[in-house]
């Protein structure tokens, strides 16, 4: 009966994805069971039982104990057993290894932000070791937002003003996809994020030069895949429609408004700067609510965003 | 079933409520003076004695409850779910262990951004003073 | 006439009248104190919004049959899911069966003229439509983009209508504990003579049960609701971490009615179905008093777990346990009602008439969502399902498919006793299939949504879950093809003339030798109880005999 | 058949005040009782969700609702406890006048009980109006100056909201004594017939109740 479970859960990559696989098929079968044999009951009833004259006598049953306890007690052993079985796992999943590398994870409206140990920083992808224990401190700076992880079955809420944790071993190499899990408003269902199940030397090469895709891309090209995965999206549309930040259709080269009242001509210098100090210059009509991305993007992903930006007619 | 006070042999006289009245003046002023006594963790513990007490004798004699079973137990139903209310929310609350990133630099602030601390968050919603990871 | 019921030579007229047509005009009705009116009118409102509400769902799922934009935006579908939830819970299904159907036939179950403060009954209606209409006026300032639950610090911090819909759901609360406190009142003190708590049709029990939690919960979701108002307006700083509040005890205070609500909706429903089983089995209902029993325990047990809705909310490691252990134990008084009503149907004489029908669809519609909810009960399966669309198909099995069905149940069962007319016989079974297999279309693939990772409240997806959710809008428009064809027939059903017998089905409790439908004081005189609600034996009454006639 | 049915109970001790579903006067009172103590149930519980709010952020910020606790005046407080503990005497002693058909006595009471009650609305104009000069207010509004301890608007803010909801309370008890002063003046009550009385007190006792447990709270904690 696996591809049953395929079927219905994705593929599992972390240590403890098999016990909790174990407990839900478990009372997959059991509903399956119990809805069978209701269905088998009622069905039979029906049947034998239909009512054929108005004038049908039924015997005058009222109740009896001894089925009563049976239909209490077989529940009650079932679901105990389900109880423990789910609080295994649960406590299983609950306190990290001491040598777990310890990540930073920040969610914000609409993005996750990663710290590595060393001082890296990411946005949306994570990079970890395969086979190495990883905790995750959790942290929100506006909303609770809740980091899932279906493949690795893990959830939990990011809250502001505390801090959560969630760890886990990633046992193949891969990616995983990450989805922000407690509704956050309008940009929750774009909150998404990636997980990299790294090879150990695939992991090295990420801490000290950003990930393999990164260096080998087209300038371009990098920059459309930041403008997807670093947030930029939530914001900056392509089509020309407003959102919460100007869209980027025919910008480059244009003359913008600052609520400065000064005249800004939309080059490479005036992006770049609009990325590191985005309060620097705060186009007319907008908010000051972009957020710097300051020690996030790499100089080649920057550059990558001016091609970008400059490509979009 | 219900065995209100309504039946006349059951009606209080003035004397035992002004016994009652005085009984819950004293009770008042011994609660003040004790709150200028120190002891130690059980200030508050003590405070919710006398006022256990002061609540029971209104319940009991000014609203009649000491002869009308049914509706003390109405009543009692009421705060005892109110117990579970609180009883149940600790076992979170005060069984929660904090915890905080190794490389945390600045502590966690109590106030970030409350009045006469920081300005308040500004409508958008935007971050004022986190603790920074 | 009824046999049942000797005259009395209290006046003729009074024997006649009933009560739609006594006394006459639109004035009457608004200022009526008659409970059979009060509960009309709670009836054609909740419908309404239920049609409201219904019309919100079918734009999810139309929003749903791609990712990315169909029909309308994101900040659009927020609205529209928060909207579709909130009318749904406060406006449908909480008053649904208690303010409607239990406020029609309470009073007719126990032999009583009327609930036991009928003013209050009327105070309840007029704020359930304060509430209504404040909580659509919420349409006017923005809408609101919280969900039903809302959670801080979103809902603290967005704009729009919130602290309105706030206020709405406050003051539908008021009218919810006003029904409470009036149904524990009649049943207590409003029995026909000789009629024993162990008399009572079970339909009272459920009511009784549900009526604790409206009186013991309620009141905590209004202090919750003024907090989170205050916090809005005042910036107290209870639950804003920046004020040095906690924003996750929000949700424990939420979750306090909210988890006990959930039996709110499901308690009436139960007891709606354990009227129309023996009815249709014309045979007594088995294990009365477990069944009795078990509504009050799940009521209570109900207060002890309502946690299990945050275990991946940093609560801790102890609290986790002790609630998911407690919330096992609702499943057994549950595991009790649905065996006992199987047994009572066991060498029965059933008759498949369409509230029957609705009632084995609650059957095995329940089995199903009531145990979808041990996978969100066990701590280590709910930390992959939780605010997946598994929860939102679980939560859909038991408020839609059951809870909703035992409306639809009722209203099949009651509808002769109301109006004094008969429905289609034809077309009901057409519409009860429909909706089963509508109903089952949409949401078993839902299941397999959230176990497959896909969190609800999403208005884009990952194109690998399309195919799912093509297959819940289409069964969602099956769906409403048998909701609209019940609503059509029973509508038409007005056109024909009041003919339906005073015992339809042949049913043995108090409403049924009344008249169809009853006059306005309920009963000739005072009808004091000779046997058990559901006593078969001596002169079983025969269906359709009791012809009546003006 | 199986269900006989009485004429209605003969027409005797038929009080005008018997509504027509009741079968008799002690239904109709022990219904009134019972109604009206789920009532105060619904309120305690209200109050309780305040209670259980205040008592978690006290324990969350000691030192803040220490400190602002001495921004109250013990004295005032006091004073207004001992007020309305007599309201509720004189509360007590109306409903027995009722009961036992003592009419005078009875509207004598309902002014006394008025009376305290107003007293009890007075002494908290002051004190509100003193806070408000301060900027002693709740949540943002909160612009004291000179505090050394952080965090004492919270404090505020659960003092206004619960003050606040229990002043209201008064106001509405208020409104129902003048309510059933008048009923009284005009003669309504008598010991066939005094449940409004008693279920008025009833909640008067209650609003009574709460303050005893408000008092400690906000005022004498330590
Ligand atoms: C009518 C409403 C209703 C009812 C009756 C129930 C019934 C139950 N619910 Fe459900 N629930 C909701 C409405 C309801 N729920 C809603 C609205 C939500 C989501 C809210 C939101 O987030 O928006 C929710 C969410 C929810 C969660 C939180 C999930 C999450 O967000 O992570 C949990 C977790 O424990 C849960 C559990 C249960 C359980 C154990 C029952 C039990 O009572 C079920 C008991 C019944 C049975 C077990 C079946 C009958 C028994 C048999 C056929 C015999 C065989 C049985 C055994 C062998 C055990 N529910
Ligand atoms: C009782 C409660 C109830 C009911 C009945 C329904 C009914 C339906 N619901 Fe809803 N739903 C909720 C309560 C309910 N829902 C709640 C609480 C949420 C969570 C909100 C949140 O996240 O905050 C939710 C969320 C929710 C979502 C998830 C949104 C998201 O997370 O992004 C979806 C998606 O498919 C959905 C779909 C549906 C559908 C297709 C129906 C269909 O069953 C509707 C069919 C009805 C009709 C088509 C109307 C026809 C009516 C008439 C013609 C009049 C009837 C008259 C008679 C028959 C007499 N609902
Ligand atoms: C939270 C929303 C938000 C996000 C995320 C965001 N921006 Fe912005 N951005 C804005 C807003 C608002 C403005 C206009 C105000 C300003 O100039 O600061 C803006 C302005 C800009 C401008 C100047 C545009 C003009 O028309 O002059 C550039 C260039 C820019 N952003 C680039 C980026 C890039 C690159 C990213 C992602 C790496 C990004 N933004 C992410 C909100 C956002
Ligand atoms: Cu972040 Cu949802
Ligand atoms: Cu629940």
């Amino acid at each position: 009966m696996n591809w049953f479970r395929d079927y219905l859960l994705p593929r599992g990559g972390a240590t403890h994805a098999g016990d909790v696989d174990g407990l839900f098929m478990f009372i997959i079968y059991l509903t399956i069971f119990f809805f069978f044999f209701n269905g088998a009951l009622i069905f039979y009833a029906v049947k034998r039982w239909r009512r054929r004259s108005d004038r049908e006598v039924t015997p005058h049953i009222t109740h009896d104990t001894r089925l009563e306890l049976i239909w209490s007690f077989i529940p009650l052993v079932v679901v105990m057993l389900v109880f423990f079985w789910g609080f295994k796992g649960y406590v299983r999943a609950w306190v990290a290894p001491n040598d777990s590398i310890e990540i930073v994870a920040t969610g914000k409206k609409w993005v996750w932000q990663f710290e590595y140990p060393d001082g890296t920083r990411t946005l949306n992808d994570l990079h970890v070791p395969v086979n190495k224990p990883v905790k995750l401190v959790l942290h929100s700076e506006d909303v609770i937002h809740s980091f899932y992880v279906p493949g690795f079955r893990l959830k939990r809420d990011a809250i502001p003003g505390r801090y959560t944790e969630l760890w886990f071993t990633a046992t193949e190499p891969g990616v995983q996809q990450v989805f922000c899990a407690e509704y956050c408003g309008k940009g929750h269902s774009d909150m998404l994020a990636r997980i990299f199940v790294d090879t150990p030397e695939q992991y090295e090469t990420f801490l000290r030069e950003g990930d393999e895709q990164v260096r080998k891309m087209p300038l371009k090209d990098l920059g459309q895949l930041v403008y997807e995965n670093k947030g930029c999206a939530t914001c900056h549309s392509l089509d020309g429609t407003r959102g919460q930040g100007p869209s980027w259709k025919g910008i480059w080269g244009k003359v913008h408004t600052g609520t400065d009242g000064k005249q800004y001509t939309v080059d490479a210098n005036y992006i770049r700067q609009s990325i590191l100090q985005p309060q620097a210059v705060v186009v007319q009509g907008f908010e000051p609510i972009m957020p710097t991305f300051q020690g996030l993007l790499r100089e080649r992903e920057i550059s990558g965003l001016i091609e970008f930006i400059k490509s979009q007619e | 079933m219900s065995h209100s006070h309504a039946e006349p042999n059951h009606v209080t006289g003035p004397r035992t409520y002004a016994g009652v009245l005085l009984a819950l003046i004293v009770l008042t002023i011994i609660t003040v003076y004790a709150s200028y006594l120190d002891f130690g963790a059980f200030n508050t513990v003590v405070a919710l004695i006398i006022a256990t007490t002061k609540g029971s004798l209104v319940a009991l004699f000014f609203m009649h409850l000491r002869h009308d079973k049914f509706n003390a137990v109405v009543f009692l139903g009421g705060l005892l779910f109110l117990a579970v209310f609180l009883i149940w929310t600790l076992f979170d609350i005060a069984t929660r262990t904090p915890i905080l990133p190794s490389n945390l630099k600045t502590p966690v602030m109590e106030f970030p951004g409350a009045p006469l601390n920081k300005p308040v968050r500004p409508s958008t919603g935007q971050p004022a003073g986190q603790p920074a990871p | 006439m009824s046999e049942a019921i000797t005259h009395n030579g209290i006046g003729h007229a009074a024997h006649h009248a009933d009560y739609l047509e006594d006394p006459k005009g639109l004035w009457s009705w608004l200022t009526t104190l008659d409970h059979k009116r009060i509960g009309l009118m709670y009836l054609w409102s909740v419908l309404t919004f239920f049609l409201a509400g219904g019309i919100f769902a079918l734009l999810i799922r139309l929003e749903l049959l791609t990712p990315k934009q169909t029909i309308m935006t994101a900040e659009q579908y927020n609205r529209v899911f928060t909207l579709h939830g909130t009318i749904m819970v406060f406006l449908v299904i909480i008053p649904a069966i208690p303010a409607a159907l239990g406020n029609f036939v309470l009073p007719l179950l126990l032999g009583a003229k009327d609930v036991a403060f009928p003013r209050l009954n009327l105070a309840s209606l007029y704020v359930y439509w304060t509430g209504a209409l404040m909580a659509l006026s919420t349409l006017l300032l923005g809408g609101v983009d919280t969900g039903w639950t809302f959670y801080t610090p979103y809902s603290t911090t967005t704009g729009g209508g919130v602290t309105m819909m706030v206020l709405a759901a406050f003051t539908l609360g008021f009218s919810s504990i006003f029904t409470g406190v009036n149904f524990i009142t009649t049943i207590h003190k409003l029995r026909a003579p000789g009629m024993g708590w162990f008399e009572m049709p079970l339909f009272c029990w459920g009511m009784y049960s549900t009526a604790l939690i409206q009186v013991l919960a309620t009141p905590v979701l209004g202090i919750t609701l003024l907090l989170l108002v205050m916090e809005r307006v005042l910036g107290v700083g209870i639950f804003d971490p920046q004020l040095g509040g906690d924003p996750v005890l929000f949700q424990h205070f939420f979750w306090f009615y909210s988890h006990p609500a959930v039996y709110i909706m499901i308690l009436p429903g139960m007891a709606v179905i354990s009227e129309i089983i023996p009815t249709f089995s014309k045979k007594t209902i088995f294990g009365y008093k477990a069944i009795a029993f078990s509504s009050v325990a799940i009521a209570l047990l109900g207060f002890l777990v309502w946690a299990h809705h945050m275990f991946v909310a940093g609560m801790s490691l102890f609290a986790g346990a002790i609630f998911s252990f407690l919330t096992f134990f609702i499943a057994i008084p549950s595991a009790i009602k649905v065996f006992n009503w199987i047994a009572t149907m066991w060498r029965g004489s059933i008759s498949l008439e369409a509230p029957m029908l609705y009632a084995m669809a609650f059957l095995l519609i329940f089995t199903i969502g009531g145990l979808t909810g041990l996978f969100l009960a066990a701590l280590s399966t709910d930390v992959h399902l939780h605010d997946t669309y598994f929860v939102v198909s679980h939560f859909h099995y038991v408020m839609a498919g059951t809870s909703l069905f035992a409306l639809l149940a009722g209203i099949h069962y009651w509808w002769p006793k109301m109006f004094g007319r008969m429905y289609s016989n034809k077309l009901a079974p057409l519409a009860c299939a429909l909706v089963f297999i509508g109903f089952n279309a949409t949401f078993l693939p839902q299941f397999v949504l959230g176990s497959r990772g896909m969190p609800r409240r999403y208005y884009n997806y990952l194109p690998q879950f399309q195919d799912l959710h093509v297959a819940s809008t289409v069964g969602s428009w099956i769906l409403a093809a048998g909701l609209f064809l019940a609503a059509a027939y029973l509508l038409a059903s007005f056109r024909g003339p009041k003919n339906a017998p005073a015992n339809p089905w042949g049913g043995r409790t108090l409403e049924w030798e009344t008249t169809s439908p009853p006059t306005t004081h309920n009963f000739e005189g005072q009808p004091v109880l000779q046997h058990g609600p559901y006593d078969y034996r001596a002169n079983p009454a025969p269906v359709g005999v009791h012809e009546h006639s003006h | 058949m199986s269900t006989v049915t009485h004429p209605a109970p003969a027409e005797h001790g038929h009080s005008p005040f018997l509504q027509h579903h009741f079968r008799e006067m002690k239904q109709q009172f022990d219904a009134a009782k019972i109604g009206m103590w789920l009532f105060l149930v619904t309120e305690v519980l209200l109050f309780g969700g305040l209670f259980v709010g205040y008592g978690l952020m006290h324990a969350r910020h000691p030192e803040a609702f220490m400190a602002a606790h001495h921004h109250l005046d013990k004295v005032m407080g006091a004073t207004n406890t001992i007020v309305l503990l007599v309201s509720s005497f004189t509360m007590v002693m109306a409903v027995w006048s009722a009961q036992t058909s003592r009419r005078k006595l009875c509207i004598l009471f309902l002014i006394l009980t008025l009376l305290c009650a107003g007293t009890f609305m007075v002494i908290k104009y002051f004190e509100y109006s003193h806070k408000f000069h301060e900027g002693l207010l709740p949540g943002k509004y909160y612009t004291h100056h000179g505090d050394t301890v952080p965090g004492q608007f919270m404090f505020f803010s659960f003092y206004f909201m619960m003050t606040g909801l229990h002043g209201i309370h008064v106001l509405l008890g208020m409104a129902a004594i003048l309510w059933i002063l008048a009923r009284t003046i005009r003669g309504d009550f008598s010991s066939e017939y005094y449940a409004p009385v008693d279920i008025t007190g009833l909640y008067w006792h209650l609003v009574d109740l709460i303050w005893i447990y408000l008092f400690p709270l906000m005022y004498l904690i330590s």
